[in-house]
């Protein structure tokens, strides 16, 4: 197993690990609708899981893994909260598009 | 395999937390079983962070090293934790005339107030990467759902989903900064990454430093520093007016403390580089902070900026990184308590069901109705602006002074301009408060609960500033 | 100095390139011709009958949040259960209250009607 | 011992402060006016047992501090709660409390229609106290304390009559001028720290000859900082235009804070720190000619004023340039003088237009008055002296002292200077007569329905008190023989800065730097008291004063007449007629230039060039406000943009 991995170098996983990241900052940017600039958050938030069990494996840590469990637990608590704001949003005003709000501002 | 020994585990260090938790879920369970009067919760969280600040107290002989140097008890958490027991005790004392007021009978808001605490003590206290994003989560978790607090409410709602969406992409940034860190150096406990740094053991320069720019953003974020703050003024806004004296103060503080202890435990080696950057942010916070509160005309909203730019002053001390700033920066948080609970106090005792009366109009001729009460916010407000000898002026004056030590005479001199231009958009205030004819007629309960949180921060506000010695004594015992 | 920045730059970059490029390529590339019958929507060549945004009760959402919720913890029990000897009694101990603290979160669940379908 | 009094001093005031701020509707007016000025009366009784302790003291023991208890310490940094006590803040105290009492006791009769009352006389009190803190202060930091609390209470007084617009406008004014002035102020304090470690008075003095070098960049910056400082607080140029707006305020105020003792402040302080400006040469010729100019610029602006109060405000103004001038020239003990007498007259000056205020039912336009002579003959006494005082008449007050001025900035080789004094005190016997010939004499103007008549016992006698004292004040420093100026001999000991021992300091200092130390020795040479000059000067200055009167006889006595005289018709007809033509060329050769220029210099200089930047300060401060305001657009996606613009400036910025 250890050999088949060696061959794929850890810059590999780090690139793929950014670029998933990148992914999901544009998706933050360029998407109105609340659930899906939700979902691009939880794409960065992997994006990082990605890096950190790579940085383990290749530097044979451990605190990694420890933290990516941490990460996937916050996430998961953050989707509830999350959904549950976005539930609340849409009893009073029956739209997830994000540009309609928009009450305060200076 | 070998049997794994248990690694040392050192409950009583941990004993806030603990205290905190179980009194949090206490609430929890309790809130099943009663009916609409919440008062009992609101005893028994009073009682549990009065038993978590006496708690932290367990430990003496600081500093004191648990969880394979992932917790620390030092000067710094225990004064923090004292800050963060003292805010959370004087937002749930604000909040139950207000719930009443405005209709808000859920029991979980004390409990998620205490859990918020319990996130805010593991931040000023973790040592460890890991650790330190649990307390920031704990905490943001907390706060969404607090701001959005009032279901019914669109405002409210609307700052929730902001605060969650930005603060959540804001984790984002973090996190990938802590990875990018733990990557280049090996480990996420803050002594070991330092260690790593000084000897040499860096897998990648580039990565090391972007990482430390992540970390930037993430915790730029939490603080509200510009250019990260633009969540502050609407969820401030919009969350219900307790809960936003509870997160201008606690929360931030916490941040603040985290933000110290990276900073300067993990990355001192690294200062060159990131000097100027938190030059940067430290000077366009202050700058934008007050020169977007100068043309407000809602309370809540000023103070938001307000609040930036008190993070810009701060940002000073951890660019400092000296004992002075240290203890600057505890005796700033504890003085600025005070001062923002003062201040939301009476926003909250104008306000009345339905009408909140943010409006800063809405405070003209107070001073003729309520001499008292406007006396107490001309006094919150000067020493926000930094007037001697409130114990706005001492805060400031020590985290200059503590810059002016380093060598950042720059810095201190932008830092002193700005706090004479904030004082114009507090003197607004007093303006409408004595000088003007009021626009509608005064319609004020005087609260108990609120009128003692004033109380304590008038005292507050005026002993630091007089007789700042002893707690500054305090602050800097380390 | 400059050229360990080159590496970390163009991995940047090319992130950058091809998160930004997936987005102006679909939107480049992707055809626009729209005629009001191709914005009907399409069921088998008859007229629609009703709105196909038929909307989930929010129960569905509250479980499904719910789901997730416990789902995610029992993350915590894999390490434990690989190392369920070597840990001993002490990982029992530390397993057992875990579980005390769902428990609580369940109980809460239960009482505030969160399992309730009806 | 007497000494340990002084925290009683300002403790009397804070006390009087709450206890009429908290209980004052209930007790009754009366009761407010007893405590508000028992407490001043008490703390000037207070300061006389101080100062008749510190006369027994022999004079080198005559610093004395009290520390109270320790402000502030952090880490080798300590802040001490304490007063010092020395000739200097002793003299201040002395005339501060004095004064203070007086106009305190006039209060109670000017204010007594006011329904709030007991506000003004907890803001009064509070006032008291922060000045007695910014004097008697041992360290900066409690300076500057007192120096924002009297900015504060300045303002709150400004904006008393809170109906008026204006009275709101000027107080948010006088606050953001001042607070520039503070700005500067407490940068210098914290460089002070930087340098020295410490902010003691004492020590930083002390070591001031040791650590800076003559005429160093360090040492000018400091002073330069702590001048703009005291720019702001004593309204000179270019942050005067607070002063005259703040005479919105009650009269009494006028005369407490924007005459006599706050104003002053700003040239306490320099006085104070005298140890540092002597070492910097530099800040020392601005202050002078800042001074000098502000004392010619003010008093042209005040022959064009009409508002009784407003040409008092500016002749203040220009008073304190005068003091400024002296204290550049290095006679501090002068610009002390000056502002003790300036106290004495000024403040009776501003009571005296109160009371013709009060008399008139608030009528301020000397254009409407006229002949009040004779309906208020005690104000009009007392307000003649003390203008003879101001214009600088022998033997009173003012004479003395402008004198001593005008011959040390002759004497420290500066003609110009001399120039700006002579010209500033011509033009102040001017328009102080102009005021005084249309208040008091000529034809009456006043309006038919008012009845103007004589103010209470309670706001008379403290004018004739302090008519007194500006008629006999000079008696502290009369000039020509060495011992007699009792106020040099006492302030001596303060002033006394060894500029040997400097010079060599800053010299060894320049040497470890490597930078060769230039030969001073010539500031090392004695002054020699030329007793000749000074007696010719005297005569000069004399004539100057009358020659000030005699112009403003010609125009505000004679030519009113003149109309008059045409309708009588008959008498004198030809005399009149020559009188005329000769009044007419004198007015428009000379009088007529004048006052245009100065309306021009008023109006162009004064409300577009320094208004102007003030409020384009304050327009540009909006501007950007707004601009500021145009991000925060709302929508959840911009704010996220920013947040990645933000990252990545950042991360350029860090490469």
């Amino acid at each position: 197993m250890d050999i088949e991995m060696e061959m794929v170098p850890l810059a590999h996983y780090l690139f793929l690990s950014a670029t998933l990241f990148v992914i999901g900052v544009v998706g933050v940017l360029v998407r109105r609708n609340a659930i899906v600039v939700f979902m691009s958050i939880e794409i960065m938030l992997n994006a990082v899981n990605i890096s950190l069990i790579a940085f383990d494996r290749y530097l044979s840590l451990h605190d990694g893994q420890i933290f990516s469990f941490m990460v996937m637990c916050v996430a998961a608590a953050e989707v509830s909260v999350g959904l549950a704001i976005i539930i609340a949003l849409f009893r009073n005003k029956p739209t997830i598009n994000l540009d309609e709000f928009n009450i305060m501002k200076s | 395999m070998e049997p794994i020994t248990a690694p040392a585990i050192d409950l009583v260090s941990l004993a806030p937390v603990l205290v905190l938790s179980v009194f949090g879920i206490m609430v929890l369970v309790t809130d099943l079983f009663i009916g609409k009067d919440k008062s009992v919760l609101v005893f028994i969280s009073l009682t549990g962070l009065l038993m978590g600040a006496i708690s932290s107290l367990a430990k003496y002989n600081l500093p004191v090293h648990s969880f394979n140097g992932a917790y620390i008890v030092d000067h710094l958490s225990v004064f923090f934790t004292f800050i963060f027991c003292i805010s959370s005790a004087l937002a749930i004392l604000v909040s139950v005339d207000f719930n009443k007021r405005e209709g808000i009978k859920v029991g979980e808001y004390y409990s998620l107030i205490l859990f918020c605490t319990v996130g805010m003590v593991l931040l000023a206290s973790a040592t460890d990467m890991i650790m330190i994003f649990l307390g920031i989560e704990i905490v943001s978790i907390s706060l969404y759902v607090l701001a959005g607090i009032r279901r019914n409410d669109p405002k409210s709602n609307e700052a929730a989903l902001k605060y969650f969406l930005l603060g959540a992409f804001a984790t984002g940034f973090l996190l990938y900064g802590m990875t990018l860190l733990y990557g280049s150096t090996g480990s996420t406990k803050l002594v070991m990454i330092a260690s790593a740094i000084r000897n040499g053991g860096v897998a990648s320069e580039p990565l090391l430093l972007m990482g430390v720019v992540l970390l930037i953003i993430g915790l730029g974020f939490k603080v509200a520093a510009v250019p990260f703050h633009m969540w502050a003024p609407d969820v401030y806004q919009g969350a219900p007016t307790p809960v936003t004296a509870f997160m201008a103060v606690g929360p931030k503080a916490a941040s603040l403390a985290a933000f110290y202890r990276i900073f300067s435990e993990a990355i001192p080696q690294l200062s060159p580089s990131w000097e100027i950057l938190l030059c940067v942010v430290s000077v366009i916070t202050m700058f934008v902070g007050n020169l977007g509160a100068i043309m407000q005309t809602n309370i809540k909203r000023l103070l938001a900026f307000s609040s930036v730019a008190h993070v810009g002053y701060l940002i000073i001390a951890i660019i400092a990184k000296n004992s002075l700033s240290s203890s600057a920066l505890m005796f700033y948080m504890l003085t600025y308590a005070f001062m923002i609970f003062g201040t939301f106090g009476i926003v909250i005792l104008l306000g009345r069901k339905g009408d909140e009366n943010l409006e800063i109009e809405n405070y003209s001729g107070l001073a003729y109705k309520h001499p008292v009460l406007a006396l107490s916010m001309t006094i919150f407000l000067l020493s926000l602006g930094g007037l001697p000898p409130l114990a706005g002026f001492v805060a400031k004056f020590f985290v200059f002074s503590a810059a002016l030590k380093e060598g950042f005479l720059i810095l201190v001199i932008i830092a002193v301009l700005n706090s004479a231009v904030s004082l114009y958009y507090y003197l607004k205030v007093i303006v409408f408060m004595y000088m003007k004819d009021p626009v509608k007629e005064f319609d004020i309960t005087l609260s108990p609960m609120t009128l003692f949180v004033i109380a304590i921060s008038i005292f507050g506000t005026i002993q630091l500033g007089i007789f700042p010695d002893s707690i500054i004594a305090l602050a800097q015992a380390n | 100095m400059l050229e360990s920045y080159l590496g970390a730059g163009i991995m940047m970059l090319m992130a950058i390139g091809i998160a930004g490029g997936m987005v102006v390529m679909t939107s480049m590339l992707g055809p626009k011709r729209e005629f009001a019958d191709k914005m009907e929507p399409f069921e088998c060549g008859e007229s629609p009958i009703v709105s196909p945004h038929q909307r989930f009760s929010v129960k569905f959402y509250l479980v499904a949040v719910l789901f997730v919720l416990f789902d995610i913890e029992a993350v915590f029990f894999f390490p434990w259960a690989i190392l369920f000897k070597q840990l001993g009694m002490f990982g029992f101990i530390e397993m057992l209250l875990f579980i005390l603290i769902l428990g609580v979160g369940l109980l809460y669940v239960w009482k505030r009607g969160g399992l309730d379908w009806e | 011992m007497l000494l340990k009094l002084t925290g009683l001093v300002p403790l009397f005031p804070l006390i009087g402060c709450i206890i009429n701020g908290f209980l004052g509707l209930r007790i009754g007016k009366n009761a407010v006016g007893l405590i508000g000025a028992g407490a001043v009366g008490l703390s000037f009784l207070t300061t006389l047992f101080i100062f008749a302790g510190l006369v027994m003291t022999p004079v080198e023991e005559r610093v004395f501090e009290q520390v109270l208890f320790t402000w502030m310490s952090a880490g080798d940094f300590a802040v001490d709660f304490g007063f010092q006590i020395d000739p200097l803040s002793m003299t201040m105290m002395l005339f501060v409390t004095g004064v203070g009492f007086l106009i305190h006791v006039y209060s109670i009769g000017y204010m007594h229609e006011e329904y709030s009352f007991y506000r003004f006389f907890a803001y009064l009190n509070l006032f008291m106290f922060s000045m007695l803190l910014l004097i008697m202060g041992n360290n900066f930091l409690l300076m500057f304390i007192g120096w924002e609390g009297v900015g504060c209470c300045s303002y709150f007084l400004i904006g008393y009559y809170f109906e008026k617009k204006s009275a709101c406008d000027a107080g948010t004014k006088a606050f953001v001028m001042n607070r520039v002035g503070d700005f500067a102020f407490l940068l210098a304090v914290m460089y002070i720290f930087n340098i020295f470690g410490s902010i003691d008075f004492t020590t930083v003095f002390h070591a001031a000859p040791e650590k800076l070098i003559y005429d160093g960049e360090t040492v000018t910056i400091i002073t330069l900082l702590l001048f703009v400082g005291a720019c702001g607080k004593s309204a000179q140029i270019p942050l005067y235009t607070w002063l005259p707006d703040a005479m919105e305020g009650p009269t009494p105020v006028s005369a407490l804070i924007h005459a006599a003792t706050m104003v002053t402040a700003g040239v306490y302080m320099v006085v104070r720190c005298n140890a540092l400006f002597a070492l910097a040469p530099l800040s020392m010729t601005t202050v002078a000619f800042v001074g000098g100019g502000t004392a010619v610029f003010a008093a042209t602006i005040g022959m064009t004023q009409f508002d009784i109060k407003r040409v008092l405000a500016y002749s203040t103004v220009s008073q304190i340039g005068y003091m400024f001038l002296a204290v550049g020239v290095g006679a501090y003990t002068a610009a002390i003088f000056h502002m003790v007498t300036h106290a004495f007259f000024k403040a009776c000056l501003f009571l005296g237009s109160g009371s013709v205020i009060h008399g008139l039912h608030g009528e301020q336009d000397m254009r409407k008055m006229g002949a009040l002579k004779d309906h208020m003959p005690i104000t009009f006494i007392t307000f003649f002296v003390s203008t003879l005082a101001i214009a600088g008449i022998f033997p009173l007050s003012g004479f003395f002292s402008k004198d001593e001025i005008l011959y040390h900035a002759l004497m420290d080789g500066n003609v110009i200077l001399w120039g700006m004094g002579i010209t500033g005190a011509l033009l102040t016997a001017f328009y102080m007569f102009r005021l005084v010939f249309m208040t008091f004499f000529g034809e009456s103007r006043v309006d038919p329905h008012v009845h103007p008549h004589e103010s209470p016992k309670v706001m008379t006698v403290p004018l004739v008190i302090l008519a007194g004292l500006a008629f006999f004040g000079g008696a502290l420093g009369i000039p020509l023989f060495h011992g007699w100026h009792v106020l040099h001999n006492w302030l001596e000991p303060v002033f006394h800065f060894d500029m040997a021992s400097a010079l060599e300091h800053s010299a060894h200092l320049l040497h470890e730097q490597g930078k060769h130390a230039p030969s001073l020795t010539h500031l090392l040479e004695p002054a020699e008291h030329n007793l000749w000059v000074e007696v010719a000067l005297m005569a000069l200055s004399f004539s100057i004063a009358v020659a000030g009167i005699f112009g403003a006889y010609m125009c505000y006595i004679k030519m009113p007449h003149l109309p008059a005289s045409f309708t009588k018709g008959q008498w004198g007809y030809d005399l009149v007629k020559n009188k005329y033509e000769v009044d007419e060329l004198y007015d428009e050769t000379i009088v007529k230039p004048t006052l245009e220029g100065s309306t021009l210099l008023w109006k162009e200089v004064d409300a577009k060039g320094i208004d102007g930047s003030v409020n384009g300060t304050a327009k540009t401060l909006g501007w950007l406000s707004n601009h500021a305001r145009t991000f925060q657009s709302g929508f959840v996606r911009n704010y996220a943009l920013f947040m990645v613009v933000g990252f990545i400036s950042l991360l350029i910025i860090s490469l």
